[in-house]
């Protein structure tokens, strides 16, 4: 089966904030809410890179092992989903994720033109990157779209971020597919890896982190 | 706020450096599934694998960059602490913390049969004293209520999915943690107000004494009936309960469980973890012994559950469990 | 200290059947949820995974310019 | 626990987005998808999220009810000059969903924040939604048959009382190239050349500079072309903020291999990507480009072989340059020696290469001299007319450089046709209007042929005194058109000579700047106009591609498109029927007149001949669009299909009519390609010789195919005859094309058989490293007007005031000697810039909550060593005041960006004044998201000595602590 991945090449990323435009065009993601942002290092001086992040749908991945309710669950493309019918708003998957990828409503609707700075308060349901792949519900439904945002992978299309990125730098798809798109672009660069976050995400074998005893 | 979170770290330090002592370092395991943990995505590696960019060392050393986004934490690449707070509470917390609360009545339950419950020798007196104001008691039984609760639905968030998702299903268990959930958050901060009231309300009686030297001294026959050491109001077995378990216990509990549950202070997700990690240990150890206390308060000890119900106690069972406060009484009268 | 070694692999050992999957994955019955249909479960990939995947791995190209700024013939 | 924090704790004090839910909710914003979809509701949906089978959102009615036909339409985005496509998915008149358009060779799919959020657009939910007028201060809403009423009637009086010269038509790069085009004519007919747009404040000392260099004034390249370059010299320009998508293609060329140098005083997003960084103070672009010139000349990399066949006038920079020798350009530049010597040497080694520019050369006071240096250093090296090199100049508006070819310049008829009599009577023929009647409408012969006031100092023809205007009366009233009021210097005396007009009107899709900025109590207009998503019709991409936009949706609440309503303010004024005497009028969905955009496109092609925009008929657009894919993404040519050969949206010089079926230019003065496919030498401008010399090419430069061998001038009817060429006309050619010339034969014969016979019909010259008709004819270096170098100021002049410039008098000498000391009070460099999610006066973006978001507050980026001294933190509030004695109250940003001593604000931000927020001035519900302090209300004097561009680079500030 395909294994859904993202890459992020550093390299190419500019910052430009395409891909958190697209999603929240895509999925209508209200203020406050950001399931991607872009972290640049190094602002301002040599060695300055920036790099896309969002839920890398990772192979072990910490949120689903302390899900207190098991809300969460993973399609065999590897994508990391979840059911906002059954999430309690804990905040647990917040903790565990690597990448800061569950978010929670701020406060009773926050306004645009409001800083949204609370990662959680009210603590409604979880929402995060869900690789355009939507949620439990029927694949394309309203019901779907109002709780998840859209199903782009039913439709046969990939996480709109990547396919929107104004330099390529951002890459989704099956793994092989997309690595080897990437390793060309090393090829022609003719230096290093410049993936990010991979090992994080897909370093650990499923259930490497569960109890070791 | 940091001398909290400098506090809570110390804590936290204090059972890692436990958890190692033990035995529970983490160390590599071979995965389960029998998938070579070295390649999980050998077919997709390509040349480059291995080659770390500056990039990823930087975010591996926990680097923070800037950011337009204003979530908090936001300019955090990836943290490695959510691992290790994965791994503390899904393993060891959650393990030893279940056998614990399975361990600790049972254990009771032996002891019971084995010794039965502390007997009041003497006749009643049928005359009764006092033992516990009004105001005390309203204090003790708002605690207590709340700590009832709290334990409860703490819980079922710690380990319902492995105990109630088998058995209710799914949905029904989201229900019932989602509800358990909204009453543990509402609960929380009541119980830290009663458990500061406890300490107000009991801490004059609670010092120590040099009686209680005595009492430890013989603590083995004291429990099992065999010898009687007298005691002011309290013995030491709820002074420790007093100080080791209200206090102590009540405080670390109190503390961490605000801080998750007030996220309005800027805490990062490392001082949840923290929080989370402290209030869990500290909740279990609080729940093992508070069943302790309810075994002497109410099977463990005759006459000890009349005491705290209605305020009152026979003149004899003062006499015999306390014996310095019943002279004290008298005294008084 | 034997006493210890002998009460902590004891503890290992229950501490062993105490391991559970805690990844879940829909198709094992680890989650309880509600089902999700398939990615390619609709008339559009005729309910064949393997006409999803070549859509989609078709697709990922879009994002390799390579492919129209070095056409391979 | 339902605790709601207090606004924004964490990220310190409150922000200068609006605060409180009550704002939000009182508006008027349709919000059938926002919010409502997401999983995360307001108000009660909080509490019912607490529940575990709660139902997000179900309220909404789904806009994309099942059924509904799904269309796509095919759009650009109205972001940046770039030209990415847009596919807009609408259903049952609703733009439901945007797609990636990977078909287009320009952006694959691409796009930067504000083309990835465009869509919100055809929500506006902060858009102007109704005609409004000003009562006491407030506005108020007004029906369209009102508002027409009084604005026509007002500008009647006005005309009636003091000419047609006393209104100032402020139009627009953001119109479509029709619109922009009707925008120029319905001016004419008013009677005014007082009309301008954007591009004076943008690139029009590009347009000049580069133009009088060698022919036309726009990039000569394209953004996919780079991939052929070996290096790219980006100076001036940040194109990953200002043109993200363009990085694409730079980013591309970089990974196979060209190396990328950026010259800039600030380490921008740009900078980060390139393999040397050059920091220079700003201002000394000149002496940067001799500097590195004179290590060319020095080592003799030049390519002589191209200065000798292709290039007049050489040496005389050659002398020039000679002075700049390494320790005066540190001295000056701040840029040592070495690395000078590396941007030579790799420009050297490295060719082609491609020299890349923005606003950072060309809003200066010696703007259009720093272009042609840059210009003057591709020369010299031989890269112009190759695929790979070129300057290529990133335009900012998407219709930028449409608008500056056939739309509203002051100082020329569409298609750069100039204003003399027989411009006029060039395109009162094409419009089949009488010449006579249309000098009636002008005061005079002589107002009607001299250039209008620009849009850079529209302020001053309003409070300058009258005497020392050169066109009769003082400027009484303004009609902002489509322009960002805050992204024109010196707002603090915008601002009075706002309050001083008689009649203000701004016609905008969103409340600008124009609406709010002033105290006016009343004789104030807001009319809402619809976006470029909301009609149809061509625009001019950087490269000179034209692209066809089709339209998404209806317009929006009561806005209309710019065209509807410039015929009916034409209907007020009673020259309709001459505005469309060759196009048709339809009615709209609303029942409005609506002049036929293709029609228009249609008129644009019968008489835009000097720029080649005559080929480019709306279906051959629409062919492009809809064959985008078959392009090749490198060349932009056509490879299959029925556009085979075709380039891109045929770039101009598309020579000829639509039937002569030629492809485009995609790479301007390249020879070794037949005119016929895009070819051409420089073009022959400025006469056949100068002081005996010829300026024409040398015979080794012939053009592929010519039967010309090497140098001719341009063609016009006697040169047709002399060489026995004329025969070649049909009957009809010969009777239109005597006495004319190629630029004014409507027939287009004479082109036809210029380029059947290989021949480029503008000549084939050399290009002038020497403008002789400039200031300065030799690019030269001259200090800003406020500057920190006070030794230089004597070394390096700025130039003498001018009595009469543009109408107006303009002043270099008196400031700079006036201010020469300023640096002591105002010790920083403030400089000025975009920032990537929002664009121009950033009204429409600002009021994108995707893009919002993203950009709450207003900042000023400082050193940290500067704010240290000041005692100021990170995201503390300082006052930044500049010479203007303006203070500005803004958000200080700690960045190692910006070196010591400078000081970098972006300047899309408005709705602040002075430390106080507006928004009580913006009308119910309409107020952008976010508002901030416009930088360029603080920003101080400075004209370019050829366009009036305006200085807003180089000038002085100091902070303190708010």
């Amino acid at each position: 089966m395909a294994r859904m991945k993202f890459i992020c090449d550093v390299e190419r990323c500019i910052e430009c904030n395409a891909c958190v435009t697209a999603c929240k065009n895509e999925h209508e993601v209200p203020w406050g809410i950001n399931r991607r942002r872009v972290i640049t290092v190094n602002d301002g001086q040599m060695g300055e890179k920036s790099v896309s992040v969002a839920c890398m749908h990772c192979t072990d991945a910490p949120c689903m092992a302390v899900c207190p309710v098991n809300c969460f669950y993973k399609t065999e493309d590897g994508v990391v989903l979840h059911d906002k019918d059954i999430c309690i708003g804990c905040g647990y998957c917040s903790y565990a994720c690597p990448f800061d990828a569950p978010q929670f409503p701020n406060s009773a609707g926050k306004a645009p033109g409001e800083s949204a700075t609370d990662f959680f308060v009210a603590r409604g349901k979880m929402d995060k990157c869900t690789y355009c792949a939507g949620g439990p519900e029927e694949n394309g439904s309203e019901a779907e779209f109002e709780k998840y945002g859209r199903n782009r992978l039913a439709e046969g299309k990939l996480p709109l971020c990547a396919e929107m990125c104004s330099t390529k730098a951002l890459l989704a798809g099956d793994a092989p597919v997309i690595v080897a798109i990437h390793e060309h672009r090393i090829e022609q660069r003719g230096y290093g890896d410049t993936r990010w976050g991979w090992d994080m995400a897909y370093g650990r074998a499923e259930n490497e982190g569960a109890d070791k005893t | 706020m940091s001398m909290l979170q400098n506090f809570l770290r110390l804590m936290l330090a204090v059972c890692m450096m436990t958890m190692v002592t033990v035995g529970y370092a983490e160390e590599a395991v071979p995965p389960a599934d029998g998938m070579s943990s070295a390649t999980p995505f050998a077919q997709e590696e390509g040349r480059t694998a291995g080659v770390k960019s500056d990039t990823q060392r930087q975010a591996e050393s926990g680097a923070a960059g800037v950011t337009q986004s204003r979530i908090r934490d936001a300019g955090v690449f990836q943290q490695t602490q959510g691992h290790d707070w994965r791994v503390l509470r899904n393993g060891p917390v959650t393990f030893y913390g279940g056998w614990l609360l399975m361990v600790t009545p049972a254990l009771m339950l032996a002891f019971y049969l084995i010794f039965g419950p502390l007997k009041v020798h003497s006749a009643p007196a049928g005359r009764e004293i006092r033992r516990f104001s009004r105001k005390e008691q309203v204090v003790h039984w708002s605690a207590a209520g709340s700590f009832v609760i709290l334990a409860l639905t703490g819980i079922i968030i710690l380990f319902g999915k492995h105990v109630l998702i088998p058995v209710i299903g799914h949905d029904a268990f989201s229900w019932v943690a989602i509800i358990g959930k909204n009453i543990h958050n509402i609960v929380g901060p009541f119980f830290a107000v009663a458990v500061l009231a406890m300490f107000i309300t009991f801490v004059r009686d609670n010092l120590f004494k040099a009686i209680d030297l005595q009492w430890l001294l013989n603590v083995h026959l004291v429990v099992t009936g065999k010898k009687h050491v007298p005691s002011y109001k309290y013995n030491i077995g709820e002074k420790a309960w007093f100080w080791g378990g209200v206090s102590f216990l009540g405080l670390i509990v109190s503390a961490s469980g605000l801080v998750l549950d007030f996220p309005t202070f800027e805490q990062t997700r490392q001082t949840m973890q923290i929080a989370n990690t402290v209030h869990g240990i500290g909740a279990l150890l609080f729940i093992a012994a508070g069943l302790g206390h309810i075994y002497m308060g109410t099977l463990g000890a005759e006459g000890a559950f009349k005491a705290m119900k209605t305020g009152m106690v026979d003149e004899t069972w003062a006499k015999e469990h306390h014996e310095l406060w019943y002279e004290e009484m008298k005294d008084k009268a | 200290m034997r006493a210890f070694h002998v009460t902590f692999l004891l503890a290992a050992l229950l501490a062993g059947c105490g391991e559970y999957r805690q990844s879940v994955t829909y198709e094992d019955g680890g989650y309880q949820g509600k089902k999700d249909t398939r990615m390619w479960d609709s008339e559009r990939f005729m309910h064949d995974p393997s006409v999803w995947k070549q859509m989609v791995n078709e697709r990922t190209q879009h994002q390799n310019e390579y492919v129209r700024t070095e056409p391979q013939e | 626990m339902l605790l709601k924090k207090k606004s924004s704790v964490a990220a310190g004090p409150a922000p200068q987005a609006e605060s409180g839910t009550s704002a939000w909710l009182g508006n008027t914003m349709d919000r059938r998808t926002f919010l409502k979809r997401s999983g995360l509701t307001a108000g009660a949906g909080v509490a019912l999220s607490q529940l575990p089978f709660n139902m997000i959102g179900k309220a909404s009615a789904n806009p994309a009810s099942p059924g509904g036909k799904i269309e796509i339409k095919r759009t650009v985005c109205t972001h940046c000059s770039v030209g990415c496509s847009v596919n807009a998915v609408v259903q049952n008149g609703i733009w439901i969903r945007q797609e990636p358009a990977f078909d287009s060779p320009i952006n694959l799919g691409a796009h930067c924040a504000k083309g990835a959020s465009v869509r919100e657009h055809g929500h506006g939910d902060r858009r102007l939604k109704y005609p409004m007028k000003m009562v006491d201060g407030k506005y108020q809403r007004i029906s369209w048959e009102q508002a027409l009423d009084e604005i026509s009637a007002k500008l009647l009086k006005l005309r009636e009382e003091s000419g047609p010269d006393s209104v100032y038509w402020i139009g627009s790069s953001k119109h479509s190239n029709e619109q922009s085009y009707l925008m120029r004519k319905f001016v004419s007919f008013w009677g005014s050349n007082n009309v301008d747009h954007q591009a004076r404040i943008c690139h029009s000392t590009t347009v000049s500079g580069v133009a009088n260099t060698w022919g036309y004034g726009a990039m000569t390249n394209s953004y996919n072309d780079i991939h052929n370059s070996k290096v790219m010299l980006f100076v001036g320009s940040n194109a990953a903020e200002a043109h993200p998508v363009a990085m694409m293609h730079v980013l591309h060329a970089k990974e196979k291999g060209a190396k990328m140098i950026v010259v800039d005083p600030r380490f921008t997003r740009t900078a980060a990507h390139a393999h040397q960084f050059v920091r220079l103070r700003p201002g000394t672009d000149i002496p940067f480009v001799w500097g590195v010139l004179w290590h060319i000349f020095q080592n003799g990399w030049e390519d002589k072989q191209f200065i000798n066949d292709r290039v007049y006038g050489m040496d005389e920079i050659r002398k020039e340059v000679a002075n700049w020798t390494p320790d005066k350009v540190e001295d000056v530049t701040g840029i040592p020696e070495a690395e000078i010597y590396q941007v030579a040497r790799t420009l050297h080694e490295n060719r082609p290469g491609t020299v890349i520019w923005c606003m950072g050369i060309t809003q200066h006071t010696v703007g259009n001299a720093n272009t042609r240096a840059l210009c003057i250093l591709e020369l010299a090296l031989g890269n112009v007319g190759v695929s790979g090199g070129g300057t290529n100049i990133f335009r900012g508006h998407d219709n930028v450089q449409g608008a500056t070819d056939v739309g509203p310049n002051p100082e020329s008829l569409p298609g750069y046709y100039g204003l003399n009599e027989g411009a006029w009577k060039h395109w009162c023929t094409v419009w089949g209007v009488d010449y006579e009647w249309v000098k009636s409408r002008y005061v005079s012969k002589d107002l009607m042929e001299k250039p209008g006031i620009t849009v850079s100092r529209w302020i001053d023809g309003v409070l300058e005194k009258n005497e020392h205007i050169d066109q009769g009366p003082n400027l009484r009233a303004a009609i902002y058109w489509g322009m960002a009021a805050n992204s024109q210097t010196r707002g603090a005396e915008m601002k009075k000579a706002m309050e001083k007009l008689d009649l203000l009107v701004v016609i905008d899709p969103y409340p600008a700047a124009a609406a709010v900025m002033h105290d006016r109590k009343d004789n104030t207009y807001l009319l809402p106009a619809a976006t470029q998503f909301e009609t149809y019709g061509s625009c001019t991409a950087s490269n000179r591609s034209l692209q066809w936009r089709e339209k998404v949706i209806e317009p929006l609440f009561e806005s209309r498109p710019d065209h509807t309503l410039m015929y009916a303010f034409a209907k007020k004024f009673g020259f309709e029927k001459e505005l469309t005497k060759n196009i048709k009028v339809n009615k709209d969905a609303q029942g409005w007149d609506e002049p036929d955009i293709e029609d228009m496109l249609r008129e644009i092609n019968r008489g835009t001949w000097t720029i080649g925009y005559s080929g480019q008929s709306p279906e051959r657009l629409k062919l492009h669009m809809k064959y985008a894919h078959t392009f090749d993404v490198s060349t932009l040519k056509a490879t299959e299909g029925p556009c085979a050969g075709d380039y891109y949206g045929l770039p101009w010089p598309c020579w000829g009519t639509p039937e002569m079926k030629h492809p485009g230019s995609p790479n301007l003065y390249d020879v070794t390609v037949p005119v016929a496919e895009g070819g051409m030498g420089f073009r022959a401008n400025f006469g056949v010789e100068r002081d005996g010399v010829s300026l024409l090419a040398e015979d080794s430069v012939t053009v592929k195919g010519s039967e010309l061998e090497g140098g001719y001038p341009e063609f016009d009817h006697v040169l047709l005859k002399k060489l026995g060429w004329w025969s070649d006309l049909t009957e009809a050619e010969k009777l239109a094309a005597e006495g004319k010339n190629w630029k004014t034969d409507l027939s287009g014969g004479i082109i036809r058989v210029a380029i059947k016979h290989g021949c480029a019909p503008f000549g084939n010259a050399k290009a002038r490293a020497v403008v002789w008709n400039f200031p300065d004819p030799v690019p030269l270096h001259r200090e800003p007007l406020y500057t920190k170098r006070r030794d230089l100021i004597d070394k390096y002049p700025t130039h003498k005031d001018m009595k009469s410039f543009w109408r107006l008098p303009t002043l270099y000498e008196s400031v700079q000697q006036a201010n020469k000391d300023a640096a002591s009070d105002y010790p920083i460099i403030l400089t000025s810039g975009r920032l990537v999610e929002y664009e121009g006066g950033g009204e429409e973006t600002r009021s994108n909550p995707w893009l919002a978001e993203l950009q709450q507050e207003m900042f000023c980026e400082v050193n940290p060593a500067d704010a240290v001294k000041q005692g100021v933190a990170n995201n503390d509030f300082i006052w930044v005041e500049t010479p203007a004695k303006v203070r500005i109250k803004v958000r200080a940003l700690l960045t190692e960006r910006v070196s010591p001593g400078l000081a970098f604000m972006p300047y899309h931000f408005g709705g602040w004044w002075e430390g106080h927020d507006l928004i009580d001035k913006y009308p119910e519900g309409a107020a952008p998201y976010v508002r901030g302090e416009a930088v360029n209300t603080a920003t101080t004097y400075g004209y370019d000595s050829v366009t009036m561009m305006q200085e807003t680079k180089v000038t002085l500030c100091r902070f303190e602590r708010a």
